[in-house]
This record gives structure tokens, sequence and C-alpha cells, in this order.
């Protein structure tokens, strides 16, 4: 049996190691969303490689990860993405009909519509969440899609996950107050 | 994140030149990553890829015992295998060594060099999460076996089985219908050489015959197919002939001996316009040279009584056998050929052409059967009412480049129709009409028959039949036609009677191309023609390994085309095949047998049928020879079951984690 | 623990509905056992001990404790860092500790909308003068005190540290009966761990299953469904595929999709997620209308579908709060 | 040499082309299917792909100032042959039209009287809106005007100029209203207050007085509350189903044929009374050919006992237009002096020689149209045209009362 999910105590789903948290970028007035990109390896990564062979420029703000195959974007990574600060969530693939792995694509499809309720639900703009289709001769496009994504996201504002789970009223003082009032009766000092 | 106090990762950021190195501070970033966790050395080189640089890398292995490597340089895609490489000759797993593409992704596509070096420090970052979780994994192979199966007895599947064959292999070859030659079997003449087709096919077809590596399976179709490259179990279903292939020597007494002394059933072969009897035989020449009995209309089999002439007239060769079934067979391939070839377009659907309507309306493949000496007319071109036409039209394009029916350009009918123009030309001396949009003439000798079929006299008139009308109004046998077509060259309207107009119809995917698509596991274009590899460098393989096209069934084309296409599907086949054995992707899924809860949700999402439900232990077990590694079942997994190589739930996390805590 | 000396056990219920409470009476005549075993030094509901008697027990001096419910209010997290205190052993006991449960799912709603609701917008609430309940209020005889209300449902484990759990809602009998006996026998799984199967509900459900294609889902009510097919094949969206065994696919053997009580199989990260991709990727279309149709009709509340149980453990533990 | 006149012609065609009407024209490959499809093809000076080539080749003087841009009759022939997918009728040709008419050049007298009679009077015949509801008169069954008693009903009936004004039309008018009772609707009709749809005006190119007549009718149907819209008049029912909708007015239309035809397990009892006659069916263009209905009238027809059904030569898709669409209605004189002819006189031909002794329609145009053509070709009293409305009307016993 192995370690159970979310098994430290109320360390908000960021990472653990003190060195990655002490890496935060300063202070900065504008504000920059954070996108989380998933490609698959065989249409929208060549293509985000094509754009950068073209030197095509496209927004910083957007952190790559590889996949084989859009089949393998887990919602659990979109819905850790965006607990881990994401502002955005991009999942990129082969054109319907066109997937390396035949049909694949059809499945990031409906998970991806299934995803778009559900993160609605839970007070995410949907679009926040954004599928886009690049062939990997579509480095332009994708690069398009990037830079277009990243304006609309700076429009839907910060989404600060971490921020919306750690809100909890007036907890500190809750707990501190709990301490005297057990004392108070009690007839003891804390 | 893996605390594990053993891991030791050396870290290499490449300058690439000025590539990197011009914007992004690369002694920053190699400094930086000393500081990340289980970093046991991080360097900064100029050219990582480089022999030095390779070097570099084993050398710090063996020195400072490193167990796992990133190099922050360029895509994954370009030097993955270089730094794979590097690792294992230097002793350690080959995928212990991650990538961190900061020159196509970070480099290259900002001017920012903040924001890139913030970028770079994530993906680097990630890429050191990433390769903690890593495992040593070892390298697969799967033997091919030396065996091929060719799909499809045309011209393209005769030449691909007998360059297999030539070449030492065994080759089964599969045809649906009772013989192999598919379409050009039923040609008369070919362009633009008008060689007879049969001269030049029937040799073929009987080396096929007679060949001792090729095991011929006509009237048959594959049922299913299973496995992957280098060991397909494909099931072949063998209709019923209800004789003994071995016992019939091909005498066609049986023939001659039916009941039935009227031939009165429409022949497929000659496309509906001979006759046969229940027992045929598609043409004289068949191969193999054994009738078939059609059960529908077999008075012994479809009621039960007969008189059984044709039993009489085998004697003692009694190959009869009335209690055929069909059967299943299985074979086990290491590759295949799909030369399931083309269907010719049904012009019928067409309703201003009056095929189906006005008798003397015909489609191109009908005109060839009329043609052929061993068609239904013995080679003399007639109308319905038997008299020989005066004046013949021949409309181009039916069914081709219409966006109503199919947008391409069939490739053949040009071709096709300026023969067409010359046999009828020479066989009636009928005047000849043929109605254009372009004439596509760009082959070998091509442009000069079209120069010698203009200069026989036939007319070339520009311009889409709009409307193909009875001349008399009613349409009756023997009356003539009417083609009315705005002759654009010309500019005006003409109406051309004719007596015969030839419809050069689309050849367009085989009907149940779909069916076959699946059964093989490759895709279709959008026209419907099965999917290559790549359009220009990959022409004959297709997304399935060990599955190659040739012929019309990739794309309509003509016999030398088909013919060329048929001998490199054969050399990709038998490349692979000499190989001996194949490496299978490293980043296989797996199930973790006690997680797994057998509810089968993995099943369907498979293309390749990797996976199967074990009954039994009531799990799913995944294949790794048929696994193709997209991870799919991975996150679709309800239990977390399914587990995937390199791109595991624990890797795409760490890297997310390193990735998210560098904005 | 040694064999001679009689261990000291805790319970305890926090944000819950009180049905693990029953649960553990659930075991019949083996709760004398229980009692054989162990001294219970803590138990409200059962045994009149007081919170300041813990307070001054020495720390760890309790063996076990069982922690039944979620964290939602200020005494809750006191106690669970109280109990966490003295106890060697922590267990979160039942589905609302181990991942929020019933109560999880008013984290789709903040402080204020619970209070709307609970005070003032139901149909049987009559509160003309909008009372509703302060920390602190005064009456003639001093200052009465009320936990704070949080805006969240926490796990246990998201409060204090956890050493094992029992999932379930609330557990069956047989398991609490199975942690036990661990425990006397001292034969723990590695600290973290659920005590409980490493597979799905499916493992125990004798429902015939096939490959799964779905063109649309029913709502229980929609569809009297195949007493021997599997019901999520029949487009009832059944849990049962994502969810840890441990039940004996109770709900399934009577016809009744599984809700999900004993949450996300061993290693999983997020109950729903498994669960939604699992259910888009057999949806039997590939047309994004038809998809979209699909799952619009099928599941008008994918939250509450697929998160009954597990919303305050899940990646994103609660819907955002109004800015 | 290139002027502003050269670039219109191609700017023309690469608007049409963004238009999202078919395909670009700009991917004719002048084929020649438009021009030898046409009925009238062969007297056009500009047929079709001529047009499209003489437009780009910057003559696209010469082709507004063409008589043959008043010759095209709406068939939808050519644009359904078309390979290419190129929309000629609702795209190329009123384009064209529109430019005409904007470059200031005169359209057909014939066609100026229409248009005038449109504007003054909101219908082409040039008939006082008060005369509407004239049909009505005396009728038997009660006939609301929405318009005075606004209410909700099943069927909101655009009764359509022809059949409100033409006499002829007005007993298949009375006819249909009949039916509609008898089938237990609930329907209204606008009265006085109706204005003819525009699909003619827009064919013409008068796309403002088009969007004129949408807006104003937008206005009178919105207040109404109605489940279906029905028309008798498969130009109105063409131009409600496609084009109102572009500018945003969309509404449940059904042409009679279809909304008769989803109630035909209603008619069949109904349907009683043998009607002796061999009978062939003209499809109409636009519910025919353009919308591919062609099975509906002629069940409706198989229903009737004691009407045998045969089959023109061109018949469905390949039907011959009547010459009536499109603004063809008025532009006889105009087609017949440059080198046409009259099509409802071909057709009509065409008719007769299946044997039948009745040919059914489906449009008000066809009624007048084809008996002006049996008087020409002297088959008046050998061939009956009648409207499927009168045929069905006849075998329900709802036919007229007091005709003589």
């Amino acid at each position: 049996m192995s370690e159970t999910p979310n098994a430290q105590a109320d360390s908000a789903p960021e990472g653990d190691s003190p060195i990655f948290s002490a890496q935060k970028s300063g202070q900065s007035s504008e504000y920059k969303p954070r996108v989380a990109a998933f490609l698959c390896n065989w249409c929208s990564y060549t293509a985000s490689d094509l754009a950068g062979t073209a030197r095509i420029h496209y927004s910083p703000n957007v952190r790559i990860i590889r996949v084989m195959c859009s089949g393998r974007v887990d919602p659990t990574f979109v819905l850790k993405s965006f607990a881990l600060g994401a502002d955005g969530v991009l999942i990129a693939g082969c054109h319907p009909g066109d997937c390396h792995y035949i049909d694949q694509n059809y499945k990031t499809m409906r998970r991806y519509t299934m995803l778009r309720y559900f993160v609605e639900q839970m007070g995410i703009e949907p679009d926040r969440l954004r599928l886009v289709w690049a062939s990997a001769a579509e480095g332009q496009y994708l690069a398009d899609s990037i830079t277009g994504f990243v304006e609309d996201l700076k429009k839907l504002g910060p989404l600060n996950w971490k921020a919306n789970w750690e809100e909890n009223g007036e907890r500190a003082k809750a707990l501190e107050d709990i301490v005297h009032e057990h004392a108070e009766a009690m007839e003891v000092q804390p | 994140m893996k605390h594990d106090e053993t891991l030791r990762i050396g870290v290499y950021v490449c300058h690439c030149g000025t590539n990197i190195a011009g914007v992004l501070d690369v002694e920053a970033l190699a400094h930086f990553a000393e500081g990340l966790p289980h970093v046991a050395l991080a360097r900064h080189y100029k050219y990582m890829c480089s022999d030095p640089g390779q070097e570099l890398v084993k050398r710090d292995i063996l020195e400072y015992n490193l167990n796992r490597i990133v190099v922050a340089a360029c895509s994954p895609n370009l030097h993955e295998p270089t730094f794979r490489r590097a690792a294992e000759d230097a002793g350690l797993n080959r995928f212990l060594v991650q990538m961190a593409n900061i020159r196509e992704q970070v480099a290259w596509v900002t001017d920012d060099s903040t924001e890139a070096f913030t970028k770079a420090q994530a993906h680097l970052a990630a890429a050191i999460r990433r390769v903690a979780g890593h495992e040593a994994l070892e390298r697969q192979f799967v033997q091919i076996q030396p065996r091929a199966m060719v799909v499809g007895g045309g011209i393209a599947g005769i030449e691909a089985a007998l360059t297999l064959a030539e070449a030492g292999k065994d080759v089964i070859l599969v045809e649906r219908e009772p013989t192999i030659g598919g379409h050009m079997a039923m040609f008369d003449k070919t362009f633009p050489t008008l060689d007879c087709a049969a001269c030049i096919l029937t040799p073929k077809m009987t080396a096929v015959k007679l060949h001792p590596f090729i095991k011929l399976l006509t009237y048959s179709t594959v049922e299913s197919v299973e496995g992957s490259v280098g060991n397909y179990r494909v099931k072949v279903r063998r209709k019923p002939r209800y004789i003994d292939e071995s016992l019939c020597v091909g005498c066609m007494m049986c023939i001659d001996g039916c009941v039935f002394t009227q031939a009165k059933f429409p022949n497929p072969f000659d496309q509906g316009l001979g006759k046969r009897k229940p027992v045929w035989i598609p043409f004289p020449q068949a191969v193999p040279p054994v009738p078939v009995v059609d059960p529908e209309v077999c008075l012994q089999i479809a009621r039960g009584k007969c008189k059984q002439g044709c039993v009489t007239a085998c004697g003692e060769r009694n190959a009869f056998r009335f209690d055929q079934e069909e059967q299943i067979e299985e074979y086990t391939v290491g590759t295949i050929i799909v030369a399931t070839g083309f269907k010719a377009f049904d012009p019928s659907v067409i309703p201003y052409y009056g095929y189906g309507r006005y008798p003397n309306v015909y489609t191109s493949l009908e005109v060839e059967r009329l043609l052929n000496a061993g068609g239904p007319t013995a080679g003399k071109l007639t109308l319905r009412d038997g008299s020989t036409p005066k004046r013949v039209g021949i409309v181009h394009c039916v069914g081709s480049r219409d966006a109503n029916f199919h947008p391409y350009c069939s490739r053949v009918c040009c071709m096709y129709s300026l023969k067409l123009a010359h046999l009828v030309k020479e066989k009636t001396g009928a005047e000849v009409f043929n109605c254009y949009i372009d004439v596509r003439a760009p082959g070998k000798s091509f442009e000069e028959f079209f120069n010698r079929v203009q200069d026989e006299g036939t007319q070339f008139i520009r311009g889409k039949v709009a409307d193909i009308t009875p001349a008399n109004g009613d349409g009756a046998e023997g009356g003539g036609l009417i083609m009315n077509v705005d002759d654009t060259l010309l500019g005006t309207i003409r109406k051309i009677p004719v007596d015969m107009v030839i419809l050069a119809v689309a050849l367009e995917p085989q009907a149940d191309a779909s069916d076959v698509r699946r059964a093989f596991g490759i895709s279709c274009s959008a026209e419907g023609f099965f999917l290559e590899k790549h359009p220009k460098l990959a022409p004959v393989n297709t997304a399935n390994d060990g599955v190659f096209l040739a012929g019309a069934c990739q794309g309509a084309k003509d016999i030398p085309d088909t013919v060329a296409q048929a001998d490199a599907a054969a050399a990709k086949a038998l490349a692979l095949m000499d190989a001996g054995q194949i490496e299978l992707e490293p980043n296989t899924a797996w199930v973790d047998e006690e997680m797994c809860s057998g509810c089968q949700t993995c099943i369907s999402l498979c293309p390749f049928k990797a996976i199967r439900h074990d009954a039994e232990r009531k799990i799913a077990v995944i294949d790794p020879a048929l696994c193709k590694g997209c991870g799919t079942c991975v996150a679709a997994c309800p239990s977390g079951a399914a587990k995937q190589h390199i791109f595991g739930d624990e890797q795409i996390s760490e890297e997310l984690e390193g990735l998210m805590n560098y904005v | 623990m040694s064999e001679t000396k009689k261990g000291k056990l805790a319970l305890y219920w926090a944000a819950s509905c009180g049905g693990c409470e029953i649960a553990v009476l659930a075991i019949n005549e083996k709760i004398l056992d229980v009692a054989a075993l162990f001294d219970i030094v803590f138990w409200p509901v059962a045994v009149d001990a007081k919170v300041r008697d813990v307070e001054k027990m020495p720390d760890a001096s309790i063996d076990v404790c069982l922690f039944n419910g979620g964290i939602r209010t200020s005494e809750q997290e006191y106690m669970a860092q109280l109990l966490r205190r003295k106890s060697k052993v922590l267990v979160a006991f039942g589905s609302c500790a181990h991942e929020g449960c019933i109560p999880g799912l008013a984290n789709g709603n903040n402080r204020r909308q619970i209070f709307d609701t609970a005070y003032r917008e139901t149909p049987s609430t009559e509160n003309p003068e909008n009372i509703e309940p302060q920390p602190k209020s005064q009456v003639a005889e001093g200052t009465l005190h009320l936990p704070v209300f949080y805006n969240t449902v926490r796990t246990l484990n998201q409060t204090v540290p956890v050493d094992y759990y029992l999932p379930g809602c609330p557990p069956e009998a047989d398991r609490i009966w199975d942690a036990i006996t661990a425990i006397v026998e001292a034969k723990l799984p590695p600290p973290g761990s659920v005590i409980g199967a490493d597979t799905t509900v499916c493992q125990e459900c004798p429902r015939k299953r096939n490959e799964k294609k779905i063109k649309k889902f029913y709502r229980t009510w929609e569809i009297i469904p195949d007493e021997e097919t599997c019901l999520l094949e029949q487009g009832i969206l059944c849990c049962g595929i994502a969810t840890r065994a441990g039940c004996g696919a109770r709900c399934p053997g009577v016809n009744s999709p599984c809700i999900g009580c004993y949450g996300a199989n061993e290693g999983a990260q997020d109950f729903g997620a498994r669960l939604m991709t699992a259910l888009a990727s057999v949806i039997d279309s590939d047309d994004p209308q038809e998809i979209d149709r699909i799952i619009r009709e099928g599941i008008p509340d994918p939250v509450g579908s697929f998160y009954r149980f597990s919303l305050a453990a899940s990646q994103l533990r609660r819907r955002r709060l109004p800015v | 040499m290139s002027t502003a006149m050269d670039r219109q012609g191609v700017e023309l065609l690469e608007r049409l082309g963004k238009s999202g009407e078919g395909k670009s024209p700009q991917g004719c490959m002048q084929c020649g299917l438009c021009a030898a499809s046409c009925p009238l093809g062969y007297a056009m000076e500009f047929p079709p792909r001529k047009l499209i080539l003489q437009a780009e080749s910057g003559n696209l003087e010469k082709v507004l100032a063409s008589p043959s841009l008043w010759m095209c009759i709406g068939c939808y022939t050519c644009s359904l042959r078309c390979p290419r997918d190129i929309e000629l009728t609702d795209g190329l040709w009123p384009a064209l039209r529109d430019q005409s008419l904007q470059a200031g050049i005169q359209p057909p007298a014939e066609l100026q009287e229409t248009f005038q009679n449109l504007f003054k009077y909101g219908n082409n015949l040039g008939k006082s809106p008060r005369q509407r509801l004239d049909w009505a008169k005396d009728l038997d069954v009660r006939v609301l005007d929405l318009s005075k008693e606004p209410r909700p009903v099943d069927v909101l009936w655009l009764v359509g100029c022809y059949p409100s004004y033409y006499p002829r039309n007005q007993v298949v008018t009375r006819a249909f209203a009949r039916i509609l009772t008898e089938l237990g609707v609930t329907w209204g009709v606008l009265g006085a207050k109706e204005k003819a749809v525009g699909e003619c005006e827009r064919m013409f190119g008068e796309e403002g007085l088009f969007e004129t007549l949408v807006e104003e009718n937008r206005k009178l149907l919105d207040k109404c509350e109605f489940q279906t819209l029905l028309t008798l008049d498969p130009h109105a029912f063409r131009a409600l189903q496609k084009f109102y909708p572009q500018h945003g007015a969309w509404y449940p239309v059904k042409h009679y044929t279809t909304f008769l035809h989803e109630r035909m397990e209603q008619l069949k009892p109904l349907v009683l009374k043998p009607v002796k006659a061999t009978v062939t069916y003209h499809d109409n263009c636009c519910v025919g050919r353009r919308c591919e209905s062609f099975d509906p009238p002629r069940e409706l027809l198989g229903l009737i006992p004691g009407v045998e059904l045969v089959e023109m030569e061109r018949n469905r898709e390949n039907s011959l237009c009547c010459g009536g669409g499109g603004g063809g209605m008025w532009l006889d004189a105009h087609i017949v002096a440059h080198g046409g002819h009259r099509l409802s006189d071909e057709r009509i031909r065409q008719a007769a020689a299946t044997g039948a002794d009745t040919l059914a329609v489906s449009c008000p145009y066809e009624l007048s149209r084809f008996e002006d053509a049996a008087k020409v070709t002297s088959l008046e009293g050998k061939l009956r045209v009648r409207d499927i409305i009168e045929l069905l009307a006849e075998s329900m016993d709802l036919g007229e009362r007091n005709v003589s």
C-alpha cells in the first residue's frame, strides 16, 4: 500500500520542497497568466518545435509538458494544474482523423467536454481550459493559439486557486480563542 | 517528490553555440540546477550533442556515479536518442535520461530574456523532478515472422506476392472473388501501349498459381486480424465452392453438363452483360481454373433436388462437394500488404445521365467487357439490340472532379477514355466524341497517345455533358441519344446525337473499405482511400507497423503506378522480415493486476486491440507487443490500475509540479 | 501492544452524521472483545469524559484514536489537533474524516451561502429577525461561545497528520473488525495506508460486464435496469469502477448504482477525475455536438455525481469562493 | 489596361466566395455543365460559366448590360449540378443583377412595373391590399384575420399574392381553407396587412427592397403566436426558409405539400370520393429540386382513389422548370424577344406526351402558366391543370361549391 493522496497535513497542494516554493517570481505589477500546456508528441509538440525552428515568437507564459498522445491527458493533471496555480490549461493534439494513434484524440475531446462542465460548476470559467488541434505543420497556428489563449486569460484575471483554498475566515484566531475559552471554563491559565 | 538519498542527478545545460546561450544565461541556469535536490553536479557546455559533449556525460557518469541525467538543450525529438545512447555507453540505463527543451520552446520563441530564463528554470526543474522518478527499463524487441500475407489478388496483390515469393518468403494471397486478376483481368487493352491486358496479366496469374512459396486462397475474405507487427494472426473466411479445388482439373465439363442448358444468370465478371450457369467460372483463364457453384441458384443446393448433370460430367474426378461449408482458417504472418483495390463508381445516382434508364448508356467497365474477346459479345462492340453503333459519345469525369460525388480526379479516366475512343474506332469505325473538362495525360508516352487518338479523328469537345436524352423522346431500345454539352471552346451549346454513350466512371474506395480499415488498424483519408503514413516520405507504409499499402486501395492509380507501388510495398515488407526483429516502444502501458477489477472500461479504448480481458482472472491484460504507448487507457482507467512506462502518473505529476512552481 | 496491559482507545465525532458511531456498534458482540482489549478513555457519545480530561492526559498516551467526521469548525480542528497530540495512532474513521464525504459537498458553497440556506431561505425556516449563530453572544449569565464555522470542510489529514484511513460511509463492520484485529495483532500496514482493498467495487460486483460504450446516461429514475448486466453499461452512472472495494458491492447487488462512498482506489490522486475520465472515454460518439449533448443531458450535476463523497479531498477541494 | 470596372468583377466574385453560399465562383473550371443544363442556356449571351469568365476577365460591364442577365428563371439546375458546388442561382445571379441595378442600368420594363406595384401595394399584381381577403368572401369556413383578432393559432397561413388575388388561384385558396378547417387545425391569416415575401425581388437583385420586406414582415410575424408558418408558394417557402434567417428572421415555415404529407394518416379516411384521372406531377423547382422533396406530393396524389400517376420523362431532380421563377413570371416577353422560349409550353408538351389528362402542380404560378401554355399548344381541353389541393379537395368533397 502506498501513500494516500493529500497525506501531508494541511500543505495546500503545492510542492513540498522549500527550494521550489522559494523561487516564486517577485511581485510584479503586470498580471502574467500561468499556462500549463499538454502537447501530444506527434502533432502539437512537433508544431511547437517547428514554431521554435521558424523563430515564431509567442507568449512565454506557457509551460509545456510533452505527452505521447493527447489521450494521455488525465483530467487529474488538468485539475492538478489549476490547483498548483495555473490560470489556464491548454491541451493540444492532432486534428480529428489524424491522430497518430488512430482515434485517441476523440477521447480527449470527450474528456475535455466533460471537464468544461465540471470546472464551470466549480466556479472556474470553462474558457480557462482550451483544446487546440494543431498538426505538425501548424507551428504558426499553435503559437497564435497560445498567445491568443494568454490574451484571453488576461481578460479573465488571475485564478489563484491556493488562496481560494486557504481562505477560511479568522481561523487562527478562532483556534487561539478556544484555548482561552477552555482555560476559562477550567479556571486555569493556558 | 521522491526523496531517495541514492539519487545522483547530473545536469547539463547546452549553449548550442549562441542559439541558447545568446538568450539565456546558461551559467546561471547550471548554477540554479545545482541547488535543486538530488543534483550531484551541473555543467554547461558549448555543444552537448558533439562528441566531446557526449564524452563529458559518459565520463561524469563513471567518475561521479551519476544515476540520472538531465540535458537541457534542444527538442527531445532531435537528440534524445543521442543522450540515451551516451548514457548506455557509460553503463547507465538509457531510460534514466530526460531532456529539457530550452531551445525550440524557450530560447527561440521569445525576446524577453527575463521571461525566457524563468521559463527555462521551470523546464529544467521539471525535468529534474521527472527524471528522479524514471525507472530502468529493458529494451524490448519482437521477432518478425518471415511470412507475409497479401490481401487482394488484383495486379497489385499479384505483383507484391510474386516479388515476395521470389525473395524466398512464404506468401499467403487472399482474394475474395473466385479468381485472381481483379479489374485488370476485365480490361481488353491497356493504355498507352495497347498491350492486351490478358496477355500480360495471365502469365503472372499462372506464376502465382505455380509458385511453391505462394499459398493462394481465392473466394476467401479476411475475417479478423489480431497481433501486431511480426506476429499478425489473421483469420480467413473461406467460402464454399462446392468443388474440391485439389481434385478439379479445370476441364469445365461440369459447366456443359449442368442441367441448365442455357446460361441465364447475370455474370458479375461481365458486369452483368453476359450470362452464366449455376456452376460457372468468371473467365476461361481464371486462376485457379476451378469453377464455382452459386448456391442461390444451383438446384441441388437450393432445392436439394437435381439430376446433377455436373457430377456426371465430372465423372471419376468426383470433385463435387455439395456439403462443403464455410471454413475459418488462421494464419500467422509477420507483415501484411493490403491491396484491396477500388470500386467503379455507379453512375445511376446521376439522374441527368440516364444510366440504367437508357439502355445504350454504358459504363466504361461494361464497354471494356464488350470489347474484350473473352467477353459476352466475344469482342464485338454492339448496342443492346445487337447493332453496331455509328456514333459514340464518351463522357469524361463521371463522378470525378465533382463536388456532388467525388471531388478528386480519378487519374486514369482520361487515359482509358482515350483508349476506349481508339478501340471503338478501330472495331466499329464509328465517329467518337470525347467530352472532357481537361485532358490529363501526364504519364510516360501518354501525351503521344492523346495525339495519336486525335489524329485518328476522334472529336474532342471541351465541356461537361449536361444531359443525355433520348432523340425520339421515349428512350426505347435502339433509339438514338442526344448529348447536350456546352462546347466551351466554341462558346456554344451543342446537341450531339449518338447511338451509344460511355460514361468514364470514377474510381472510388471499395464499399467495405472502412471495415477493412478497422480490421487492419489503418486509417482512411477524407475520400475514403486508405491513408499512407506520409504522402511523400512513407507512401506505402501505414500508421500500423508491418501493414503496407499497394495499388488503388490507397488512391486511384493506373497499372504502371500500381505495379511500382506493389513492388515498393513488397520491398518494405522484405526489409522488415529480413531484419528479423523490430524494437518495441519503451513507453508501453501495463496493468497492475492487484488493482485491476476487470471493469473493462479500457478494452474498447485501444485502437490496436492491445488490451484484452482475461475472463478467468477477471482482469485486463495489455500485450506489450501490440501497445503503441499512447497512454489513453492509463488516463482512462478508473481504478488507476493501468500504468505506463516513462509517462506514468508519477512522472507527469512530478514534471507538472516542477513546472508550476517556477512561474 | 503488549498482551498483558489493556490499551487505551478514544473515539471522536466531528463533522459527520454519526453513522460511523453506529457502525462501531455494528460489529455486534465483538464490541465486548473491544472492551476486553481496550480501556475507552474518551467517547463523548457513549462515555462520560470531558475535553479537559483529554487535555490533561500526557501526550501520546492514547494508543488508538478512531476519529470520524471532517473538519468544519474551529472546535473540530482543535479536537483534531488535541487528539493527534495525545494519540499514538490516529485513524481517519469513515468517509468524512477520510475524504470529506457529504459534509464536504458543502464545499460547493461557502459559509454565507450555507447560513442563508439554513437560517433564512428554506421554506420551513421561520426566522423573521434573521438570527444567525454568532461565535460569541452575551447573555445575562455571561458570554456564550460557539465555534467558528469555516468556509471550507477539510478532511482530517488536511488538518493533522493521519496514520491510517478506514474508508466507507460508514465503514463496513467486517472491515472495522479487520482493522481492530490488525491493531491488536500489530499487523498494521505502513503508516499512511488506507486499510482496505487495492482494487475497486467491480471486483466484488457479480454483474456481467462487457466492453463499455455509452450513448446516453440515465438517471436512476429514468430506467429500470436489467438485473444481471453491468449498470454502467446500461447508461446508469455507477461509480463502482473507480470506488475502492470493501463493501461487497452492496448497492449494485440490489440494482442500485454505486455512489462511491469508499473513495478512490489506492494511488489515485482524485476520485472524481478518475470517474470523469473513464465515463467520458467510453462515450460512444466522435461528434463534438453529440458528445456535448450526451454529457449535458445525462450528467446535469457533475460535481455531485463525481464527488459525492470526496470533494474536500479532491485536487480542487472546493468551489471557487466569490472574490 | 485596367479600369475600376475590371477589378469590380473579381471583387464581386471574391465577395461571393466568402459569403458562405456554396464554393467560390473563382473555382469555376469552365466545364460548361451549367450552360448546357440551363433550359435557356442556348439563348443566353452569358450563361453562368461565361458570367464568371467575363466578370473575372474584367468585362463585368458587358455582363451587366446583357439582356441575358434577365433570363435566369431560378430553376436551380445549374446550382445543383455544378461540380465545383458554386451557388449560381441564389448567389451569382442576384449579385450581378444587384450590381447592374446599382450601376444604373435599366432592367426590362416589365420588371420595373412589378417593382412599382410592390412598392405601392405590397404585391406584384398591383392590387389593393384591401382586396387581400376577397377570396374568402361568402366562404363556408371561418377565416380568422389575425391582424384584427390576434390569438395563438396552430398555423399562420401566409396566403400569398397570386392565391389571394388571381381568380383561378382563389379556387385553390378556398379549397385549402376548407381542408385546413377539416383537419381541425386552428389557423389564421394576416388579411390586409399581408405583404409579399419578396423572393422574386431578391432574385431580381433588389436586395434593398427585399430587406425592407423582411423587416416589415418580421414586425408582423413577430406579433403572432403560431406553431407553423404555412405557404402555398414554394418561392415564398424558399425565401422564408433560407434567406429570412440570414437577416435574423427565423420561422418554422413549411410548404403545404410537406404540411399535408405529415398529416397523411389523418387525410386517409377523408379522401373517399374517387377522382378518375391520369395524373402527371410537375415538380416545382424550390420544393422539389432545391429542397429535394419529391415523394410527399406524389404520395399525397397517391392517396386519392381513382388517380393513376404517370411520370414525365424529366421528373424529380431532373424536372424541367415552368419558367415562372426568379422573376420569370414577368419576363416571358423579354426571354422570347432574346431568343428564348416559354418553358411552360415545352413542359406541357412533355406532360401531354405521358398520355395524362391532368397535370398536377403545387405552385400558384404554375396554374396560370400551364393553363396559358395549354391554350398556346392546343392542349386546352385535353390536359387539365390542377393544383394538388384541388384534387384532394375534390376527393374530400370540399371542392368549389358554386363553381359553374
